[in-house]
């Protein structure tokens, strides 16, 4: 295996285009070291990003937004204030992979890249519309983050393609997010489901939302009609019917050693009410 | 396959060492550096036994590549008494309240209860067992870990 | 002469007996009586077996057994 | 006689004093199995069957022996032939021959200068196989058309005509049954299945095994039995067993699941072929989740007769276990302690193992004891439930006392379950408000204890110190607990006595620490040893003073003549005698031998608060309690922190953990991420209640503590989750997923 440490975006894709075997880029690690010792996957070439200026940093963009590079560890994002007063759903999100130590080493881009249908962060960054900005042989582009992941493992990104940041819109007034997974134990577990809601109100009503739901398909799934359901309403009993009811019918999970299909079914409703009410109380300024 | 020599300071000391990219650096601490204290309980970063901090933030040694060190600052256990072997108030509460049965994951809970108490010197129970939620131990139940913690704490909050 | 008591699964090699008399004054007399009265035991005692004598569990051979205790073979316990 | 009367004014027995290994073991010093080097060494790395049966074709390492740095291959063909027995499942467990019998199971073995390299090597032997049917599942296992995976297995226990893969049949009881049951006002019978669990020690089974031509041999190895690994791999290859020496390290925890051996016998046969260079072999968490021993899975019929006043009548369990592709699962354990807490008429017992694709169980903690009481306790608990009764009520009335006749045939001696029935309805755990979907549960759980062959030495050292060298490697603090007992016995400062754990040379034979026997067993023999020791220097005090050793006495750790007609001598303290002893007579030492009998089995009593999330399943432990007769408590900190440990893996036991095949046979969550252990905001404190009716067979009244602790939580966690919901969870783990459906069913919908 060789060790590559660019020094710049475009030197690591110059090396990932010339690499002849298996290549993996690394950031974090959580995911490419255990793949690594299990044997699952050796890479030949292993470029770290680490070292390319930028990578480390939070900024805010022009628009208002965030600018996340893709060094960005999640205990940084837990530390960094004004974007968890924006953002408390991915915050929350990201904070929920791994343990204390893997949280000083895991990002939102690693977590995004391993395509896994369970990944905490994904739906989060998802209902949040974030966009990420790709690198790669034909150049640079951009895309919103539900278009990345395809499949258990797979993603849209080609050989040699390479995110180069996670970019979060502005907040704007009147919104709130929030994600929250179930697991049989109180941490430490993969996402047997996952859900993230984000809506904006104006008043006490609901007038944007995107809902996300993660474990329940072969990728993190944008739900449109759970976002119709409570769209136009206060949250009232009835919108939280609705939404426990799309919840439910959109999720397409299968059974494994996490949970049965029936269960994943049950708990995506639970969960997209749960989540939804707290992302309204943020909305309202009533939680944290 | 090639090494890579890599320059690091461990425990405040300069070291240096040979590299296979694919080592770890709990490998590298382990086999190069004679340093054991880290312990390595399933090398998937699910047991927290390999605790270490990495520039001052509390990572898996199992989840970093020995290369990864380049430059950087470790402290592992070996480096948590004072240079004349005073006990860190740590590891002195963990051998008053008997927090440790058979030992093996304890270097990696007084290296990351360090952590937690450099950020949050007035930790609840709940956020030290959450804060803890990494490091596995399956002789004590945790019960008396919890309470070592938390008179530590309050100890060198005391002291402070 | 000491009673012994059998589990019920051994009555097969007994001839139905579940409890057997012997003459004995420590646990390897009375196992190797045993053997003597009922040679299908062999393997059994072979595999290994613990004896509670009043009560108390022992593995000795050379324990002896007090006149008119109560003993029971057991099967050869584990620990963990 | 009242506890507080037999309990004599000890200086050090009960207290709390610093463990001697604990300023290594927080520094990091300490050294575990991985963390032996040796010169020249080399590292080893095991292949294993990727299948849950196949027969093993082929196996062609010349790739692998191509590489440079890689120095030998091992397989079945290097290991010695005509083994019988108990030895013979030892070497095929750590190496397969024909047969690839288990997911995980060992088939090669390869030495290299570097574990890289090593690991490299392994991937390049070619192993050819072709699969064969298997099968995981207990009651899949006992059906009568299931694939046979070892014909002619069975032992002489099994009658003719049981489906192929029973190896064992077991059955006892007394009474008249039908008569009990007919006695009832009520008799309800259930069916119970626990599915395997691993002990979960956090440290890797590690080893370095050095083997010469000369058939002379060393090792360092993390065990719970230093002498068990001599003797099992003396078996597995061949060897004169004293002619290996093996030095045991400290020990990142065992629970049972260290007192056989995997990697080891593979080490020293490298390191043979290897021209006698020491090889390394350090497990991986998936191979120890995979190959190592976990316990067996159990499936139990139960049925219990009970009068209206809650007295028990009659009671039958007929239990299926199994314990992999191996005899050895703890069937007659678990049947034994099924109705040990109660006393009973009529009780009968039925057991059968079963072979099943699955590694070769090794002993987890009170091996058998938590499935029985999970079947027993639970339908204790819905028979009282359906009765109107209080869980403590109901147990109080039928627990057992010293001299009734137990369930598995004699009768008790001393013993403690009512205190602790007491001790437990007197906490006030057990009258805590409970909150919506809050349940609370009770359960008793029993395990017998054990001693063991057993050597110790003391020797007393030229200042007066002494030491202790024991058998039985520490894994909880017993170095510290036997410090206590010989300083007590001496007179001296703990501080002024160290304990080593020795290497086989060392000492005659002693069985692992296993068997909640360490502080028990080597404790009384060091005790022994210790008065052995007194004597002697009584007796070189005796000798200085001109009089009868008979009239000397040992006070407060200085011989003093016995009374004022024995003459009048200032006491000679015990640094005085040591400083002398070369001139007194030379070396003064003490030692035992033998099989300290004495046993007192231990009962707890747990009481547990749960609540459950009636939209999920979730199971949180709001409250628990643990309380258990120690006997007496030596160090009540460690005794406290074996209740404590075990609570926490029964709770893991309930709740979560468990062995997952897929319909290929293998294992599907061998890692510690999806085998969920406890982690630390899973539990809340753990309250102990230390009761003591001390063990007249021990000088100190020790009874094990171990190993009890673990019986009580999966029926407890049970019945306060039946208690919370109106659910009846008979089945393990009792996992979200689970107990949301079994919600469900009794809410219909």
């Amino acid at each position: 295996m060789h060790y590559h440490t660019p020094a710049s975006f475009e030197e690591a894709v110059r090396i990932a285009a010339s690499a002849g075997g298996v290549t993996r880029f690394l950031a974090g690690g959580t995911d490419v070291l255990v793949q690594l010792r299990a044997g699952a996957v050796t890479p030949d070439d292993l470029i770290d990003l680490k070292h390319i200026p930028g990578v480390h940093d939070i900024a805010a963009t022009p628009q208002g937004g965030w600018r996340i590079g893709v060094a960005v560890s999640g205990a940084e994002l837990g530390e960094h204030a004004a974007l968890k007063r924006d953002w408390p759903g991915v915050v929350e999100a990201m904070e929920l992979v791994g343990s204390t130590q893997v949280q000083g080493r895991a990002t939102l881009t690693g977590n995004l890249c391993n395509g896994s249908p369970a990944a905490d962060s994904v739906p989060a960054l998802v209902a949040a519309g974030a966009r990420v900005a790709v690198t790669g042989p034909q150049g640079s582009r951009e895309m919103a983050v539900e278009q990345v992941p395809t499949g258990p493992g797979k993603t849209a990104l080609g050989p040699g393609d390479l995110i180069t940041a996670i970019t979060l819109p502005p907040r704007g007034a009147g919104g709130g997010d929030a994600y929250q997974r179930f697991i049989p134990r109180t941490e430490m577990d993969i996402a047997v489901v996952g859900c993230a809601v984000n809506l904006t109100l104006e008043g006490d009503v609901i007038t944007q939302a995107r809902v996300a739901l993660g474990a329940v398909a072969p990728t993190v799934m944008l739900v449109p009609e759970a976002a119709e359901a409570i769209i136009s309403t206060t949250l009232d009993s009835d919108a939280l019917e609705a939404l426990v009811k799309v919840a439910r019918s959109a999720a397409r999970p299968i059974s494994d050693k996490r949970g049965t299909a029936e269960f994943r079914t049950d708990i995506a409703g639970v969960l997209a009410r749960r989540v939804a009410e707290l992302a309204y109380a943020r909305a309202k300024g009533r939680a944290k | 396959m090639s090494k890579i020599h890599v320059t690091a300071t461990v425990n405040g000391d300069s070291v240096e060492f040979l590299a296979d990219p694919r080592e770890t650096l709990l490998d590298a601490l382990r086999d190069h550096l004679g340093l054991i204290g880290s312990k390595e309980g399933c090398g998937t970063g699910d047991c927290g036994a390999c605790s270490v901090l990495l520039d001052g933030r509390l990572v898996s040694a199992c989840l970093v590549l020995g290369v990864e060190a380049e430059g950087h600052e470790i402290e592992t256990i070996e480096g948590m008494a004072g240079p004349d072997g005073t006990l860190h108030p740590l590891q002195r509460k963990f051998i008053e309240h008997a927090a440790l049965q058979c030992g093996f994951c304890t270097p990696g809970f007084l290296v990351a209860s360090k952590a937690l108490l450099a950020k949050t010197p007035d930790p609840t129970e709940e956020e030290v067992r959450y804060w803890l939620a990494g490091n596995l131990c399956r002789c004590t139940g945790y019960d008396k870990i919890i309470r070592a913690v938390m008179d530590a704490a309050a100890e060198m909050r005391g002291a402070a | 002469m000491v009673e012994v008591h059998l589990w019920s699964g051994l009555k097969r090699l007994t001839d139905g007996e579940i409890t057997v008399a012997v003459e004995a004054a420590t646990v390897g007399e009375m196992l190797d009586a045993l053997t003597r009265a009922h040679p299908g035991l062999a393997p059994v005692i072979e595999v290994g077996v613990s004896a509670a004598i009043d009560g108390e569990i022992v593995n000795g051979r050379h324990v002896a057994i007090p006149p008119g205790a109560e003993v029971f073979l057991l099967q050869r316990l584990k620990g963990g | 006689m009242a506890k507080d009367e037999m309990n004599p004014a000890f200086k050090l027995i009960g207290t709390r004093v610093l463990r001697p290994d604990g300023l290594d073991k927080v520094t990091g010093r300490a050294r575990y199995g991985a963390d032996f080097a040796a010169p020249g060494m080399l590292f080893g790395a095991a292949v294993r069957s990727p299948h849950a049966h196949a027969r093993i074709k082929r196996i062609d390492a010349t790739r692998a022996l191509a590489l440079d740095g890689v120095k030998a291959v091992v397989t079945r063909a290097d290991f010695p032939t005509g083994l019988t027995g108990e030895d013979w499942n030892l070497q095929e467990n750590c190496m397969a021959g024909d047969v690839a019998l288990y997911d995980g199971h060992a088939v090669a073995a390869v030495a290299a200068t570097s574990a890289l390299l090593a690991q490299d090597a392994a991937k390049l032997i070619e192993v050819e196989y072709e699969p064969l049917p298997h099968v995981t599942d207990v009651d899949d296992a006992i059906k009568p058309d299931a694939p046979a995976i070892r014909p002619g297995a069975a032992d002489h226990s099994v009658p003719d005509g049981m489906p192929p893969n029973v190896v064992r049949y077991f059955e006892f009881g007394h009474g008249d049954l039908d008569a009990g049951f007919a006695e009832a006002d009520i008799v309800r019978a259930q069916t119970y299945r626990t599915e395997a669990t691993h002990q979960g020690y956090i440290e890797p089974q590690a080893c370095v095994g050095q083997l010469g031509a000369d058939g002379k041999g060393e090792m360092w190895v993390t065990t719970q039995g230093q002498w068990y690994v001599r003797w099992m791999c003396a078996a597995v290859l061949g060897l004169e067993t004293a002619q290996l020496r093996v030095t045991p390290s400290e020990i990142g925890g065992g629970f049972g699941g260290k007192t056989t051996v995997f990697i080891e016998p593979l080490s020293l046969a490298l390191s043979r072929k290897a021209g006698g260079k020491p090889v390394k072999l350090v497990m991986s968490r998936s191979d120890v989740l995979r190959a190592t021993g976990p316990t067996a899975s159990a499936s139990m019929d139960v049925k219990i007769g009970m009068k209206a006043d809650g007295t028990m009548t009659a009671g039958r369990a007929e239990f299926r276990m199994q314990g992999g592709a191996f005899p050895g699962s703890p069937l007659n354990e678990a049947l034994e302690c099924a109705f040990a807490a109660y006393k009973l008429p009529a009780v009968e017992h039925i057991g059968h193992e079963v072979l099943a694709n699955r590694p070769k169980a090794a002993a987890y903690r009170a091996p058998g004891a938590p499935m029985a009481a999970f079947a027993v306790e639970s339908l204790v608990d819905e028979i009282a439930r359906e009765l109107g009764l209080d869980p403590i009520a109901v147990r109080l009335k039928n627990a057992v006392r010293e001299g009734d006749r137990s369930s598995y045939g004699p009768r008790y001696k001393s013993i403690g379950l009512v205190e602790t029935l007491e001790a437990a309805k007197a906490h006030a755990n057990y009258a805590a408000p409970l909150g919506p979907n809050q349940g609370r549960g009770v359960a008793t759980g029993y395990w017998f204890n054990h001693n063991g062959d057993t050597s110790v030495s003391m020797a007393i050292a030229e200042d007066g110190t002494a030491q202790v060298s024991v058998g039985t490697p520490d894994i909880g603090g017993s170095r510290a607990s036997l410090g206590l007992m010989v300083a007590e016995t001496l007179g001296i400062p703990y501080e002024h006595v160290r304990v080593n754990v020795v290497e086989t040379g060392a000492l005659g034979i002693n069985e692992p620490s296993h068997g909640s026997r360490a502080t028990f067993a080597s404790g009384k023999a060091a005790v022994i040893a210790t008065e052995q020791a007194i004597a002697e220097m009584c007796r070189r005090a005796a000798a200085e003073w001109g009089i009868e050793p008979e009239a000397v006495d040992w006070v407060e750790g200085a011989a003093q003549p016995a009374g004022p007609n024995a003459g009048k001598f200032p006491p000679m303290k015990i640094a005085e005698i040591a400083g002398q002893m070369s001139s007194t007579g030379g070396p003064i030492a003490g030692h035992y031998e033998g099989l300290p009998e004495g046993v007192g089995a231990s009962f707890g009593t747990h009481v547990v608060d749960v609540e459950v999330d009636p939209e999920t399943g979730r199971t949180t432990i709001l409250r628990y309690l643990v309380v258990q007769d120690a006997g007496r408590a030596i160090h009540p900190a460690y005794v406290e922190g074996q209740f404590q440990g075990g609570a926490a893996q029964g709770i893991g036991w309930a709740l979560n953990e468990a062995y997952i095949y897929g319909e290929d046979g293998r294992l599907q969550n061998a890692g510690f991420l999806d085998y969920r252990i406890p982690v630390a905001c899973d539990l809340p404190m753990i309250d102990t209640v230390i009761v003591e009716v001390p063990n007249p067979g021990h000088p100190y009244g020790v009874r094990g503590v171990g190993e009890t602790g673990i019986t009580p939580p999966l029926p407890a966690v049970a019945n306060a989750i039946a208690a919370a919901t109106g659910a009846r969870l008979r089945r393990l783990p009792m996992n979200p997923p689970a107990v949301l459906a079994a919600i469900k069913a009794v809410r219909g919908g």
